[in-house]
């Protein structure tokens, strides 16, 4: 019998309010609204959202809240609904009272895309007022894209009380967005919500703008296009600010793709076809490292890609070096032979990590330092994006540095310059070569941890990799690290700049065909070497 | 490997060699048309068919190794010729589908029809007629092949930078014929061809009349490379392969030899594209796959790099292989079997199969110094800048 | 005369104010020099003097930045590539013997022989006796007779030499080229090399580049000695060898 | 000349060697055909990609066809005869799909295949299966357009996957402005038209739809993304409907998450992502992105829960996904199975015939059945993406869908209907009342 429970239960609740809050409630709105929640139904749950948020009451907050992330739980049988705590303690969600245990009967609360717009428009009127800064600002912020009447005199009232200055601004525009939508604003204050808008002159304010209706003020409505007209001719100056960071981003991959090969092929003259799958097994020791990390220290996670780096260097670099000692060593001097052999490598080593991991896509995580992005201005970077460009660029510089300080690199550019001279200097060619080409591998397993940030990990990774790096390293000129540099950076950006008016296809094409009449102008590549030196 | 000794080896095995082909060209066809199904002897259908397709891969590898072996022009980006050649050929047996088409258009492919074509492309006018389609298995490729070869070797672009660039080349295409806007049916390419010349295309006796075509199609090829390579041109193409400036110096016209055996070379691929289109019933942009090429080319290495036979042979085996492998117990591994095929038959049998079968039987014949392993950079056709001529 | 007077030059060879640098490194400076016609001339100087990069710049191998090179009196070298200037009548060899390595002696003749050098000609050449007289002549000079159907590649080394002297002769050019013919062999080689050189000069004008003093005092020829990429001397051996800034630079340092 | 040097040569070896050689290479020929089906089982063909760019999809589908022969032969088998599946890898090679499907049935004499992913190996191995009169079973959702009589198409038709998907987004997120984002291949191509025609007559106008197509495996989506966000702000309620194929996803949506497009702002509704390709994401940040399917892992019905643990079990892996292609061979193989029980026998007209009209519980608590055009009937789910790579359902059809073969939106197709019962033809065209080319 609910209705007897509900009535006896009610009267509970009244002595425990009169207690409580030493004010009389009654089985009002609020509580079948709450109760609403348990139909587990879209359209219902949007209603109590509704009235649970405008009802004031001081259970609206951690309901909503609760909602949002999945911790309102209901009971369809009984019609109940309770709060759980981040603590894990759950309270009935229509009374407040604390209760032993959420019944197994009970679930979470579903909720779709629009009842997700509903929350946030809720809780932002919610939470204009939170003590947390960021808290308030998301708020404002979702008020601003909700821009509901109702949500007007909360941020008046917020803005009153708000001190922090970005705050305020966010709660202006926040007001100015309603007062726009208003039916009943003046003409006046419409106008200064556009003249705000327009200052905050972003993509969201655009869009606000281009969406008032035609029920406005003529006055109004041309403020509005012309604030359109500047705000878009604004943006148009950015997105080609934005297609140039895009093309550097590129370019990095590019760069830090072909930069292993710049050595093995470039330097050493191995056409290694196995490159690919020295990033593919990078890649795949970035994943090993996160699982080991996921199931025993997951407090660790962030740093995960921190110890992925040395130990994809040291795997695909002992890899490396264990295919230059069985098969490359034995093909000097005909690097064709390196072609065919590398490549049937590189089947074998696809294969192998196939049988080993199979052959979906691996779960790769972005640390939590390399997701999400940030405006600068108004272009958006993503930090995993910028990240692997200071990477990919720290890669280079210490490369270089190796090469020109260490002995190993003074060897190694001894034995590429004049192998029987450097021989006969007592250099142990043998050695360098090994060490080279395991260089040339590591850097590429390295190339790995950083690409699983952004592609699959799958067996096939390497493969989409081979054929740009090559062109990178032939476009730069063979065996010139900076040539490498330039390349990849120049594809990159023309690749970028290309692909808004050509299309992805059409661009990469465009790009191919310029690579090949390039090489006609300079046969050997943008950094050759001149002289007597490369012919004779 | 030294070329009089190859003229002696080769020309014996040349000719068991053709005579073998011709053989299979008359027999298996007989066998399998005239023998009862299931018979022991009887050839099956489906053997012939596959038995076709690796006829057309010889004559893709030959073409490969009259430019690689003989000229040094390693070319990563075959493939686009032979796909070019196939697309042409499949062009003409789209074109005859006609109104048996699922939507019955008497002129547009069935692609046409779905993606909403108004009227056919200027590129598919002719294509209904086979002499034109026939000659643009040949003319396409060849125009490709010399515009691309007048540029490059103009410029003088040699070694590892040609060969990615024919690789850019081909990667190219296989993004352009992907477009479906360039209207060659894009990722689906062209299939469920009907009949070519009026037979058609899946009876029994045509199959076998495209395998003895294949055939004569591969001896046709092979004579054409054996008279070229066993010409003073020849010798001019292995001078140019072992020392090109020595050959500048002497004042032949290195550029225009390379452009003629290149664009030689590309209609051979082409015709090899033609013939197996109809055998497979379909070409699709991945026939452009750069890894096609490099696989074609590793075929030529482990048949025999500068021996015809060798090529043909490596053709044949490699993929004989492969069709072994990929189907019963074997299927999840091939790929192991094949890429070590690959590394062993390079570190073990660097000259190829018939390269060191010959090369032995030379020994064993005549005790004298092979070519000077010096020269073996060169004749790689790459050289590293350092040690480039 | 009045033929000469078209002439810029009646040298057969003609180089003026020639400049080369490769990245900055003047390889050639100012370089001047002349050849007569049938004239023989040996060439001397240091390692990196820049004499192989002359006969670069005379062969088209290597286009100067600067200065005039004229052949015959006419052509002018620097705007042809090597096929024309070889096709003119001027002949190479290399400081490093390169003959054909996986041909036989005679076709590596066969190859240099001045006859129809087109794409065409070659596909259907057919072997005629005047051209295998010839190749037997060259042969006899260069006394690779019973070499002939050897690997050009399985030669010794001075033998390569020869061959590729032969290969000029075959190639029978108006100016020959010569550099370093006589390295690396044996003193009776070196003997007969200087004998053959002798008897080519008979009918072509040659140039010689030459380390071995003994080699070029046996030419006895005018001497030109480069250093730096500049004529530092010339003149008769005794007088080049005499030459204290010569001296200075092969010895004093 | 080189018919001289032959003739010349041609004295000198030995007639025997040729002899030899050609006989031993016959010989050799003929014996590999030699392989006979053995009598006592029923040979099942399974044509998927187990190595190559496909093999990421296709793998699962030739161990759900091993799992289901082993289950069926746990049950006796059919016809008191074993089942045995004979595994083949085209290795994502079209033309090699042909090849291994004809060494199948002429080889291997399998009574039927299971087989393919994308469209043009089906298109690849098409004529094949006719020429040999075999049966194909395609578990996959494709563009449509095509019902032919050896091929049974147990996948959705556009019908069955798109056009709910975007009338969910209309009725219930309100979207005005579109985006159709695709692969560049057929199937992309033809679904954007399909959506396109479908949206204009729900009264979108065309600056309100955006269609974009990239490369197989794009892996750099920074622009296409941001175009996406610029499109998207144009005060109007926007949604993408994305067609791009497996590989390139992942790029994708991580790239969605990091430029933060959230599904409560524009909403992603994928057609080829399942709970295999998010195996390889994390998916928090795409929380509310939506996909379109017949079926998903999460919905709780006993016949489900059975699979998964079964299946689980079998693969003895407790994380083993299971998606909406391995549902549709598992609808596919009942079918079959049923098929030639009903008509005692394993010959490929027979069991055409008999396939239409034939019955057989999905996964989803349904129960599909086989249409006179070869498609099924099939319910059709919008499921939300959730934190732990699993689908929320937030939407289904009230009952089954059932597949056209023939998109009605589209001008070539609109009068075309696919009926191998009546009247015996795919493209039988119902204005003029003619059965279009080759289709009989």
């Amino acid at each position: 019998m609910p209705t007897k429970l509900s009535a006896r239960f009610c009267s509970f609740v009244l002595s425990l309010f009169l207690i409580a809050f030493a004010l009389p409630a009654f089985a009002g709105p609020f509580e079948d609204a709450v109760a609403k929640f348990a139909n587990d139904d879209f359209s219902d749950t949007d209603e109590a959202i509704g009235v649970v948020a405008g009802s004031g009451n001081k259970l609206a907050f951690p309901i909503i809240s609760a909602l949002q992330d999945g911790r309102l739980m209901a009971d369809p049988d009984t019609k109940k609904v309770y709060v759980t705590g981040t603590d894990g303690k759950s309270i009935d969600a229509a009374t407040g009272e604390a209760v032993a245990s959420v019944p197994d009967s009970a679930s979470a609360v579903r909720l779709n895309n629009r009842l997700r717009r509903s929350v946030d428009a809720a809780l932002g009127s919610l939470t204009l007022q939170s003590p947390d800064l960021v808290a308030r600002l998301q708020a404002a912020q979702s008020v601003f894209k909700s821009h509901e009447e109702t949500a007007l005199d909360p941020v008046e009232g917020a803005l009153a009380k708000e001190t922090n200055k970005s705050v305020k601004t966010a709660l202006g525009e926040a007001r100015a967005a309603i007062l726009l939508f208003k039916s009943d604003a003046t003409e006046v204050q419409k106008l200064e919500a556009v003249a705000t808008i327009k200052a905050r002159g972003d993509q969201d304010a655009l869009a606000l703008l281009s969406d008032i209706g035609t029920d406005q003020p003529a006055s109004v409505a041309k403020a509005a296009t012309s604030a359109i007209g500047s705000i878009q001719s604004s943006l148009a100056v950015w997105s080609s600010v934005q297609n140039a960071w895009y093309g550097l981003s590129l370019g990095s991959v590019l760069l830090l793709a072909a930069i292993g090969l710049a050595i093995t092929f470039g330097v050493m003259g191995v056409i290694n076809m196995a490159h690919g799958e020295m990033v593919m097994i990078g890649a795949y020791t970035t994943f090993v490292v996160q699982e080991v990390i996921r199931t025993r220290y997951p407090a660790l996670f962030d740093y995960s890609l921190l110890i992925a780096v040395p130990l994809a260097f040291l795997v695909a670099g002992g890899i490396g070096v264990l295919i230059e000692r069985s098969i490359i060593r034995f093909l000097y001097g005909r690097p064709l032979e390196t072609l065919l052999a590398t490549w049937g490598l590189s089947l074998v080593l696809q294969q192998a990590v196939r049988t080993m991991f199979g052959p979906t896509n691996r779960e790769v995580g972005n640390p939590s330092w390399m997701s999400g992005a940030f405006e600068l201005g108004q272009i958006t970077i993503t930090y995993n994006r910028l990240w692997i460009l200071c990477f990919t660029l720290a890669v280079f510089v210490i490369l270089l540095a190796m090469l020109r300080y260490t002995a190993l690199g003074l060897e190694m550019r001894a034995v590429t310059q004049n192998r029987r001279m450097a021989a006969s200097m007592g250099i142990a060619t043998s050695r360098v070569d090994a060490l080279t080409f395991g260089l040339g591998s590591g850097i590429a397993g390295i190339a790995g941890v950083a690409l699983s940030q952004i592609d699959n990990v799958s067996p096939n990774l390497g493969q989409s990799y081979i054929i740009d790096s090559f062109m990178v390293v032939v476009f730069g000129g063979v065996g010139n690290l900076w040539g490498t540099l330039v390349g990849a950076f120049t594809l990159g950006v023309a690749n970028k700049f290309l692909e808004p008016v050509a299309g992805a296809v059409l661009g990469k094409i465009a790009i191919l065909v310029l690579i090949i009449l390039f090489i006609q102008k300079r046969p050997r590549g943008l950094f050759a070497l001149k002289g007597r030196a490369v012919e004779a | 490997m030294t070329p009089h000794m190859l003229t002696r080896s080769l020309d014996r095995g040349a000719t068991i060699f053709l005579l073998v082909v011709a053989a299979l060209g008359v027999l298996i066809p007989l066998s399998n048309l005239l023998l009862p199904a299931g018979s022991f002897l009887q050839v099956p259908t489906y053997l012939v068919a596959l038995w076709g397709k690796y006829v057309c891969y010889a004559i893709l590898a030959l073409s490969i190794d009259l430019i690689w072996g003989y000229c040094g022009i390693l070319s990563l980006g075959h493939g686009a010729f032979f796909a070019l050649g196939g697309y042409a050929m499949g062009m003409y047996l789209m074109r005859q589908i006609g109104t048996r088409g699922v939507y019955g258009n008497p002129i547009l492919p069935d692609f046409m029809v779905f993606l909403n074509y108004s009227k056919l492309p200027w590129t598919w006018y002719g294509f209904d007629m086979f002499w034109f389609a026939a000659l643009m298995v040949l003319f396409v490729p060849g125009l490709l092949a010399f515009c691309f070869g007048w540029l490059a070797f103009r410029s003088r672009v040699t070694g590892v930078y040609l060969s990615i660039i024919t690789q850019a080349m081909t990667y190219a295409l296989l993004l352009a014929f992907f477009r479906n806007d360039f209207g060659f049916g894009g990722n689906n390419g062209l299939t469920d061809f009907k009949d070519i010349l009026g037979f058609n295309v899946q009876a029994e006796g045509t199959r076998a009349a495209l395998f003895a075509l294949s055939c004569l199609a591969l001896i046709l090829a092979f004579l054409i490379c054996r008279s070229v390579v066993s010409s003073k041109l020849g010798k001019v193409l292995i001078a140019i392969r072992d020392a090109e400036s020595r050959s500048r110096f002497l004042g032949y016209r290195v550029e225009s030899y390379k452009l003629f055996v290149f664009t030689l070379s590309a209609c051979m691929a082409g015709v090899a594209g033609a013939l197996y289109v109809p055998q497979v019933g379909i070409i699709n942009p991945s026939e452009f796959a750069p890894g096609n090429s490099i696989e074609a080319v590793i075929w030529v290495a482990v048949g025999g790099r500068g021996t015809l036979v060798g090529a043909a042979l490596g053709a044949i085996v490699v993929n004989y292989a492969k069709t072994f492998f990929t189907s019963g117990v074997l299927a999840p591994y091939w790929l192991f079997m094949l890429g070590a095929l690959f590394i062993l038959v390079t570190l073990l049998l660097p000259k190829g199969i018939v390269g060191t079968f010959s090369a032995w039987r030379e020994q064993a014949r005549e005790r004298r110094p092979a070519a000077t392993t010096a020269s073996a950079a060169a004749e790689d056709g790459i050289t590293e800048p350092k040690m480039a001529e | 005369m009045n033929v000469m007077d078209t002439r810029a030059t009646s040298a057969m060879l003609y180089l003026d104010g020639v400049h080369v640098s490769f990245d900055g490194f003047h390889a050639i400076n100012n370089l001047s020099l002349t050849l007569a016609p049938g004239e023989m001339r040996a060439i001397i100087g240091p390692n990196g003097a820049g004499k192989t990069t002359m006969m670069d710049i005379i062969t088209g191998k290597t286009k100067p930045d600067e200065g005039t090179v004229l052949f015959d009196g006419v052509t002018d070298l620097t705007r042809l590539d090597e096929t024309r200037i070889a096709e003119l009548g001027i002949g190479r060899k290399f400081q490093k013997p390169t003959v054909f390595e996986s041909q036989t002696v005679q076709d590596n003749l066969l190859l240099a022989l001045n006859v129809d050098h087109s794409v065409k000609g070659t596909l259907f050449w057919r072997g005629s006796r005047a051209e295998s007289e010839r190749i037997d002549k060259v042969l006899e000079t260069i006394r690779l007779t019973d070499a002939r159907n050897r690997l050009a590649g399985s030669l010794s080394h001075g033998q390569k030499q020869w061959l590729e002297i032969g290969m000029l002769l075959a190639q029978d050019p108006k100016l020959l080229l010569v550099d370093e013919p006589v390295a690396g062999m044996t003193d009776v080689e070196t003997h007969l090399t200087a004998e053959l050189l002798k008897e080519i000069n008979k009918t072509h004008t040659v140039m010689v580049v030459e380390h071995d003093m003994t080699f070029v005092r046996e030419l006895g020829v005018k001497v030109t000695c480069l250093h730096e990429g500049t004529v530092l001397a010339e003149g008769t051996i005794d007088q080049v060898s005499s030459n204290e800034r010569v001296i200075e630079v092969y010895l004093g340092r | 000349m080189p018919t001289k040097s032959i003739h010349d040569i041609a004295a000198s070896f030995s007639r025997r060697g040729v002899l030899a050689a050609t006989t031993g290479l016959l010989l050799g020929l003929a014996s590999i055909s030699g392989a006979k089906a053995a009598d006592d089982t029923i040979k099942v063909g399974v044509l998927h990609s187990l190595s190559g760019t496909m093999a990421i999809s296709e793998t699962t589908l030739k161990d759900t066809i091993l799992f289901l022969i082993d289950e069926q032969n746990k049950k006796g088998g059919v016809l008191g005869k074993k089942l045995e599946a004979v595994v083949v890898d085209p290795a994502s090679n079209w033309p090699l799909f042909a090849e291994k499907a004809r060494e199948l049935i002429t080889k291997d004499k399998v009574a039927v295949v299971f087989g393919c992913w994308t469209s043009v190996s089906r298109k690849s191995v098409l004529p094949v299966f006719k020429e040999l009169n075999n049966i194909l079973f395609y578990p996959v959702q494709y563009e449509g357009e095509e019902s032919e009589r050896n091929v049974f198409y147990t996948g959705a038709a556009p019908n069955q996957q798109a056009i709910p998907a975007v009338d969910y987004l209309m009725k219930e997120e309100k979207v005005k402005r579109w985006v159709l984002a695709g692969t560049d291949y057929v199937y992309p191509r033809t679904t954007n038209k399909i959506l396109e025609a479908y949206l204009k007559s729900k009264g979108v106008a065309q600056e309100d739809i955006m269609i974009n197509y990239t490369p197989f495996g794009h892996s750099d989506w920074q622009t296409i993304v941001a175009d996406i966000k610029k499109f998207g702000s144009a005060g109007k309620k926007t949604a993408v409907v994305s067609t791009i194929n497996g590989d390139a996803n992942v790029p994708f949506y991580k790239e969605l998450g990091n430029q933060g497009i959230k599904a409560k702002d524009i909403p992603v509704v994928a057609f080829s992502v399942g709970e295999e390709e998010l195996a390889g994401i994390d998916t928090k940040p795409l929380v509310g992105h939506l996909a379109a399917w017949n079926y998903f892992e999460s919905i709780k019905t006993p016949a489900n829960e059975k699979f998964i643990k079964d299946w689980q079990a079998y693969t003895k892996n407790p994380k083993r996904t299971t998606n909406d292609p391995m549902e549709a061979h598992v609808i596919g193989f009942n079918m079959w199975v049923k098929a030639v029980e009903k008509v005692k026998s394993t010959d490929p007209d027979k069991v055409i015939d008999a396939l239409p009209g034939i019955e057989a519980a999905n996964l989803t608590g349904g129960t599909s059945k086989m249409l006179p055009n070869h498609h099924i009937t099939k319910p059709v789910f919008i499921g939300e993406i959730k934190g732990n790579g699993q689908f929320d359902v937030v939407w289904k059809t009230p009952g089954l869908v059932a597949g056209d073969a023939w998109s009605k939106e589209l001008d070539g197709s609109k009068d075309l209907i696919g009926d191998w019962v009546g009247k015996k033809c795919g493209n039988f065209n119902t204005k003029t009342n003619k059965c279009l080319g080759s289709g009989s």
